[in-house]
């Protein structure tokens, strides 16, 4: 656990004296809420003071979002009640909720990527001049304006959908923040931010504290967790299973409480067992110099059988793009893939497959799973022409392949019948493992696995990964989480600007070598 | 009444054109001077024939090419000429006869979609004085000012004949269904009160059971006539606003297994596959309703333009067809 | 061209370049069909005397301008990422209805159609906030409906109303210097639609739910109120579509409008707006509006098209110019990154 | 802790009921329909009549089956009126080479429209309204241009044979009609194709990342949906006798959408009915028929008709939990 020292610590001295002595500014009491097949909330209770930093924690589906969205109207409880600065209420949405000073910022980036950046920011409180009519000059500066704050300069005029996932994020902040709120719920804000960005986010956090607003800080992050929080509501399956102060808990017990077991204090924080016998032999997948107008430049990689490469390098270096690419969803203008030795021509999504190139998408749910599906047709997809004869399906061998992954991932669904769309975050990553892993894939190319997913499914998902390159198959590695890279990978080819500025392995796969890496290159 | 067909097709094609019946010497005239326009030469002048709908059916087919025909005849170079269709679409036609009028046509030919909604076209063409002859269907407005004349038959007159000849096929008793033309059609309209009106007249023991529309259209009229042989199995006659939909009936007639001269079928129009029924059996009488406007059109507006009286309604003779003639002038069918 | 080079300068002038092109490519874009439209007109009056006549001018612009109006509702609608197929019903339904009332005055004959035609869009909106049903099928109901109230008030069609009022005749065919009065009304209402859309708070949540509903709920959007009043907007334009024609042809004509609603849509996507919903103008719009209105013109100006050629020629250039505009769209993307 | 028991045990809830409705509800909206009929209208019963409405329907269930197809991968096919009349265009000029000559080359002339269509939607990348839109517009043209604008009559025996004779009783265009709707929900049901298509039209780019081939499964939808609207364009050609380019299949684009969403397909792809479009189709015929043989006139039809489609349609929509 060598966190420490990766984030310069600030202290929260004295806040949790000032919170536990101020009223409820929100208070939730026995709230129950039922979806088809799953009880997603059951009897729960949550308070929230003024100028607490309330860390809301538990595994994928455990009920944290719907928690959240019952808050803020979004969903209408079976069960139980709501109270807001001492009165109950039930808001008929989050406009509602919004009005009387509930701001959310959600998981997902809810913002309308066709309007512009400053559009956005001001949707539904856009200055006006005498004559009622939008002032787009003064929206636009003010926009800029208050978007220099979170460190974006870009033009506020262009779509919001041509920003960075970061930055957009980061306008959905703003915009939450704007409005003068007493409440501001954040459902795991960083997951698609990079450690600058993530400061930036715990400098607005720290303002908004010291203004006495409370804060619903949801995160899959331990050691955010424990930077910023002093309170902490643990939910399992939808009930609630442990309240009180942060700093009381330690992390093992945290773990704990949230999986419902027990979690040996020694273990490292991720689960890679380390270094993988790479065979020295002939590399599974090879990419030399692979081009692409604006997004990549010359990047040459090789990936031996068992062995775990990392692409490491920041937000938009051009790792999610470098995967596509072999992965033959982004057209090259020249470049060569190989697997086995053997040169695709004209990379497709098809012949990657063909080829035994497997590809998680970074974007599980636009890019990764058929959510209207259930979890056997998605499990199936890429595997149909395997499971059929003359083009019929043969059922029977779908249940069979559907069965036997059902079982190795611990997917947790009512039966393989039910929609993909209602089961955790955590269990839709793992149909979608399931799914390239009935590809009898040579190489996965595995684009942040385990984001938004809770630790459980984490360190099942990192096991995994040891467990495949253990049986040969070549991985490719990015994440955002360091130290999951780190751990996870042998090797770290590290990205800016889409090219290769570095190779770190063996005993220099370390953070620090990493971090250095990235600096020399940006200088 | 007809005369003798020829056998040669040039002789039918003067048999088949259209005779004046009556010059309505009753009702108002117009000359050139009345209406306030300038005597204009048809060989040099430009002239403007709006369609209302696609060449289709062999109505309009007969009717455009009747039209192109006869300014060919009397040697108006073919630019001079503008033809337009309207694709049954009416806004498209007012449209289309406002381009016409800017073009500067000096006389313009109209078969129109509608019979109401010319105001605009009039404000136009009533202030540059450009003739308007409205053929087939009469447009509501008032002649000599508006438009100079209608060309065409008269549409409850049809009915009304018709009526006749069903009165006649089912000896004044049975019950009689009716395929209508197009919902909103003035064509439909007068049919159907002419054949109502004429039938409660002269045969009360006639019962009207069933009236829906078959749209003018073959398809629809097998498809209503299908319907409405389930609902009354027993009805005696059928009375189509056109052939199309007569044509229809008869494949549904077909269809449901009834032989030729089962159900009495009257129809109107005039078509050849209408007159080759009733050579077939299949058909009892057809009304006709000539098309071939050409050279009614182009004499008429002659005349005009040479300062004669016009009068107001030019209405056409319109033959019949049955048994009796049928085989011998189905050449004079289009 | 490539950027195999990683120094930094490099990137950043290709980087500029490609701002450049992008910006060029989205005015073609944004205007394609202003371009198109610019062409045939040049086309036309290098080709036809009589097109390049004042006349000719007034008579496409009045001709447009019903069509104009229900493609400014149309145009709201699809931004919203919905679509509206009740409009030629509508408009039908419109112009019977401005007919009838005409004979109590040229405010009735404005008031009817648009109250009903206004009621209409209130429920069909309603339906699709509500019930939450397609647009797509709500609006198909809409139009047969529409299209039977019209038969049930005009007698199955057989009624055609004239319109009563002079001053409500003459609104719809007098001229003021050689332009109709319509087309004024047709500007100024497309006018006010420009800064509803693009500069009121309506405006900015017709975009947000299109561009993504759900994003807009959770951004505090009111979803269902701007949902109907679009659908609102839509059916009182096009009822008054309906009776500003009925203006102009004196009655209350029955046999309009099949066909109409696709003509609109046609208008509006070819004008640069995304069927998906979520972009879109209105000055797209009308040059869309316009180069039908302009093809059909130098059709006409042929004179010796057939039928059968004008169909295939309207479906050609609806084609071209859409496929056009995608492939300037995708080069947009890729300029962009 | 898969699949806890009580959640099964709990199966016929009222929220189940609830959940069954937009599958069943055209089955029971179908069966009010038919009882409305025995009741009310005479010689519902009657053989000829059944006959005559499954005649009558077989053109709008074929295209309908098509359009399934379309709207399962998110799209929408406009054009099909248009290559009905394409294929009734066709025919008259082929007949001389026999039945069986025009037939193919009607079917041929679906099959370029749709992969005309698929090309757009799935190379160009077009909007498939959009797309197909245009195709509805030049199509006809092209139609109209094939057959010089007119209509032409048929007089091949064994052509007309197809729409006027029958097999144990059935008419072959029903038998044909059958036939298909079992191939198409084969397809959907059993074929790798079928399940493809789901997937494209629940996640497009899922699906490309997946390995489907996506524009070779959208080209070949398109296609199919254009080859069938050419077969209901030759049934409803040999069933009238003559080829009316002008004319037919005019706006059986709408009615085809509104069997197939009757049927609870829903427009935003991801799932198709087979058999409920076959029962929307169906029952929107039944429900022409009772007003024809009620004699309703033709404004109150249109309005019954359109009350109809967005009860059936209301109650056949995904309910959404809040
Ligand atoms: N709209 C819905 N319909 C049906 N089931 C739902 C719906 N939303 C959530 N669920 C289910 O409710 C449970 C709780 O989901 P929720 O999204 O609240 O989990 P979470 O704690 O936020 O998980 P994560 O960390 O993955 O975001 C899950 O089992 C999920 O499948
Ligand atoms: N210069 C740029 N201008 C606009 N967008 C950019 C630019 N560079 C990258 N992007 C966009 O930012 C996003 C992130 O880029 P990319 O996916 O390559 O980064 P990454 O290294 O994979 O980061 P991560 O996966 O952590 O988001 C991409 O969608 C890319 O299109
Ligand atoms: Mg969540
Ligand atoms: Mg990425």
């Amino acid at each position: 656990m060598a966190q420490a020292g990766r984030f310069p610590a600030w202290a929260f001295s004295g806040l949790l004296e000032r919170g536990n002595m101020s009223e409820p500014l929100l208070e939730v009491t026995g709230v129950s809420k039922q979806f088809p097949g799953v009880r997603a909330l059951d009897d729960v209770s949550f308070t929230l003071r003024a100028g607490e930093v309330h860390a809301l924690v538990g595994e994928n589906g455990a009920g944290k979002s719907t928690l959240i969205k019952v808050l803020t109207g979004v969903y209408r409880p079976d069960a139980g009640e709501v109270r807001y600065l001492g009165a109950p209420v039930s808001f008929a949405g989050p406009l509602d909720a919004q009005a009387a000073g509930i701001s959310t910022i959600y998981q997902e980036v809810n913002l309308v990527p066709l309007m512009s950046v400053a559009r956005n920011l001001f949707l539904g409180r856009e200055p006006r001049n005498r004559l009622g009519l939008v002032d787009v000059a003064r929206m636009n500066r003010e926009a800029a304006d208050v978007l220099a704050g979170y460190g974006i300069t870009s033009d506020v005029r262009r779509p919001l959908g041509l920003m960075p996932l970061g930055a957009q994020q980061m306008v959905a902040l703003a915009r939450a923040v704007m409005i003068e709120a007493r409440v501001v719920v954040m459902d795991e804000p960083t997951s698609s931010l990079e450690p600058r960005e993530v400061e930036t986010l715990f400098g607005v956090i720290r303002r908004l504290h010291e203004q006495g607003v409370g804060i619903i800080y949801v995160s899959h992050r331990l050691d955010e967790l424990y930077r910023i929080c002093d309170g902490v509501t643990i939910l399992r399956d939808g009930r609630l299973v442990r309240a009180g102060r942060l700093a009381d808990l330690q992390r093992v017990e945290l773990v704990s409480h949230m999986l419902g077991r027990p979690v040996s204090a020694e273990r490292s924080f991720t689960s890679f067992a380390g270094e993988h016998d790479a065979a020295a032999g002939t590399p599974v997948l090879r990419a030399t110099d692979l081009n692409s107008r604006h997004r990549l430049a010359g990047v040459t990689f090789e990936v031996r059988p068992g062995e775990v490469v990392g692409l490491g390098g920041l937000l938009g270096a051009g790792r999610s793009e470098t995967i596509k690419a072999v992965a033959g969803a982004l057209p090259l203008d020249s470049g060569r893939v190989e697997v086995d030795g053997r040169t695709l021509r004209r990379p497709t999504p098809v012949s990657a497959l063909k080829a035994g190139i497997a590809v998680q998408p970074e974007d599980r749910k636009a890019e990764g799973i058929a959510l209207g599906l259930s979890v056997r047709e998605n499990i199936a997809l890429a595997v149909l022409p395997r499971l059929s004869t003359a083009g019929v399906v043969s059922e029977r061998r779908i249940d069979e392949i559907v069965e036997t992954f059902m079982t190795r991932l611990r997917i947790k669904a009512s039966s393989p019948h039910q929609r993909v769309g209602d089961l955790s975050g955590g269990n839709q990553q793992k149909v979608l493992l399931a799914r390239l892993l009935a590809t009898g894939p040579k190489v996965l190319l595995l684009d942040e696995p385990t984001r938004g997913i809770d630790v459980g499914a984490k360190a099942e998902v990192q096991a995994l990964i040891d467990e495949l390159a253990a049986e040969g198959l070549g991985v490719v590695l990015v994440s955002s989480d360091a130290e999951e890279l780190i751990e996870g990978s042998d090797r770290v080819v590290v990205l800016r600007d889409g090219a290769v500025v570095g190779m770190l392995r063996g005993d220099e796969v370390t953070t620090e070598h990493l971090m250095n890496v990235i600096a020399t290159a940006a200088s | 009444e007809d005369d003798n067909a020829g056998s040669a097709s040039t002789a039918n094609a003067s048999a088949a054109a259209q005779a004046t019946k009556s010059a309505d010497a009753a009702g108002a005239t117009c000359t050139l001077q009345q209406y306030g326009g300038t005597k204009v030469d048809l060989n040099t002048a430009t002239v403007g024939f709006s369609q209302s709908e696609k060449e289709a059916n062999p109505f309009r087919i007969a009717e455009t090419q009747s039209i192109k025909d006869e300014a060919g005849k009397l040697g108006i170079p073919t630019g001079n000429l503008k033809t337009t269709n309207a694709d049954s679409k009416f806004d498209k036609q007012i449209t289309d006869v406002s381009t016409l009028i800017d073009q500067g046509v000096q006389l313009l030919i109209i078969a129109p979609l509608n019979s109401d909604g010319w105001d605009s076209v009039f404000a136009k063409a009533n202030a540059k004085h450009i003739p308007i002859v409205t053929i087939d269907r009469k447009i509501n407005a008032k002649s000599c000012t508006n438009y100079l004349t209608f060309i065409g038959s008269d549409f409850a007159e049809q009915g009304k004949r018709a009526a006749d000849k069903m009165a006649k096929a089912l000896n004044n008793t049975g019950t009689v269904s009716i395929l209508l033309g197009a919902p909103g059609n003035n064509v439909t309209t007068l049919r159907t009160s002419g054949f109502k009106d004429e039938l409660a007249k002269v045969a009360p023991g006639i019962k009207i059971v069933f009236e829906q529309t078959g749209n003018f259209s073959r398809e629809d009229g097998q498809k209503t006539a299908e319907q409405l042989l389930q609902a009354n199995p027993n009805v005696n006659g059928i009375y189509a606003e056109n052939d199309e939909m007569a044509l229809g009936a008869i494949t549904a007639l077909k269809g449901a297994s009834k032989k030729a001269g089962d159900v009495k079928i009257v129809t109107i129009d005039g078509t050849k596959g209408a007159v080759q029924g009733i050579v077939d059996g299949w058909i009892y009488s057809v009304i006709e309703s000539n098309p071939r406007f050409g050279p009614l059109a182009f004499s008429t507006a002659t005349k005009f333009f040479n300062g004669e009286a016009i009068p107001e309604n030019i209405i056409i003779q319109d033959r019949e067809y049955d048994t009796t003639n049928a085989s011998s002038d189905l050449g004079l069918a289009y | 061209m490539s950027t195999v080079t990683t120094a930094p300068e490099a990137v950043e002038r290709a980087e500029a370049a490609s701002m450049r092109t992008e910006r060029i490519v989205e005015l073609v874009q944004r205007q394609g069909a202003l371009a198109v439209l610019a062409l045939v007109i040049v086309v036309g009056v290098v080709s036809f005397d009589s097109f390049r006549t004042f006349d000719n001018l007034g008579t496409v612009l009045i001709s447009a301008a019903p069509p104009a109006l229900i493609a400014l509702g149309m145009t709201f609608v699809i931004v919203s990422g919905g679509i509206d197929l009740s409009v030629g019903s509508l408009y039908v339904l419109g112009g019977v209805l401005a007919a009838w009332a005409s004979q109590y005055g040229t405010w009735a004959a404005f008031a009817l159609p648009l109250v009903v035609c206004g009621v209409f869009g209130l429920v069909q909106g309603s339906i699709i906030a509500y019930a939450r049903l397609a647009p797509f099928i709500v609006t198909l109901a809409g139009l047969l409906g529409a299209r039977g109230l019209m038969l049930a008030l005009s007698g199955e069609g057989a009624n055609t109303y004239l319109v009563r009022t002079d001053a409500f005749k003459h609104f719809g065919t007098g001229e003021l210097g050689g332009i109709g009065y319509p087309v004024y009304l047709v500007a100024v209402l497309f006018g006010a639609g420009m800064l509803l859309l693009y500069r009121s708070r309506f405006g900015q949540s017709v975009y947000a739910i299109g561009g993504s509903e759900d994003a807009a709920r959770l951004m505090g959007v009111r979803i269902r109120s701007t949902q109907i009043r679009v659908y609102v907007l839509s059916g009182l334009l096009a009822g008054l579509a309906g009776a500003i024609n009925a203006a102009r042809l004196g009655s209350g004509v029955t046999v309009l409008g099949t066909g109409m609603e696709l003509d609109a849509i046609a208008a509006v996507v070819i004008g640069g707006t995304l069927l998906t919903g979520g972009a879109g103008t209105l000055g797209g719009t009308i040059a869309g509006v316009m180069l039908l209105q302009v093809i059909q013109n130098l059709i006409n100006q042929i004179g010796t098209v057939t039928s059968a050629w004008q169909t295939v020629i309207s479906g050609a250039f609806i084609a071209l110019v859409v496929v056009a505009q995608t492939y300037l769209a995708r080069l947009r993307r890729v300029a962009s990154g | 802790m898969t699949a806890p028991a009580d959640v099964k045990a709990r199966g016929l809830d009222l929220a189940r009921l609830r959940r069954l409705l937009p599958a069943y509800g055209v089955y029971v909206a179908l069966l009010v329909l038919v009882l409305f009929n025995i009741g009310y209208t005479d010689n519902f019963l009657e053989w000829s009549n059944l006959r005559i409405q499954l005649v009558q329907v077989t053109p709008v269930v074929i295209v309908a089956l098509g359009m399934a197809l379309v709207i399962g991968t998110e799209g929408i096919d406009l054009s099909v009126g248009s290559v009905m009349a394409l294929g009734a265009a066709i025919i008259p000029l082929y007949l001389g080479y026999g039945a069986v000559a025009a037939i193919i080359l009607a079917l041929v002339g679906g099959l370029v429209i749709g992969l005309v269509n698929g090309g757009l939607v799935a190379y160009v990348g077009l909007q498939p309204i959009v797309a197909t839109l245009a195709m509805l517009v030049a199509g006809r043209g092209i139609a109209l241009v094939l057959s010089s604008g007119r209509y032409k009559d048929i007089r091949d025996k064994d052509f007309l044979a197809i729409g006027t004779d029958s097999l144990f009783g059935v008419p072959y265009t029903v038998w044909i009609a059958a036939v298909l709707a079992v191939v198409v929900g084969f397809l959907v049901r059993r074929t790798v194709f079928g399940r493809r298509l789901l997937a494209i039209g629940d996640n497009r780019p899922a699906a490309v990342l997946a390995g489907v081939p996506v524009r070779r499964v959208l080209i070949s939808v398109y296609i199919i949906s254009g080859m069938l609207a050419a077969v209901a364009g030759i049934i409803q050609v040999s069933r009238i006798g003559s080829a009316d380019a002008s004319r037919i299949g005019l706006l059986i684009e709408l009615s085809a959408i509104t069997a197939v969403v009757v049927g609870g397909t829903p427009l935003t792809g991801g799932k198709v009915r087979v058999l409920g479009t076959v029962a929307g189709a169906l029952l929107m015929q039944l429900l022409t028929a009772t007003m024809i043989a009620n004699n309703l006139r033709d404004s109150t039809a249109q309005m019954v008709q359109a009350v109809i489609i967005l009860v059936a349609v209301y109650a056949a929509r995904e309910r959404r939990t809040r």
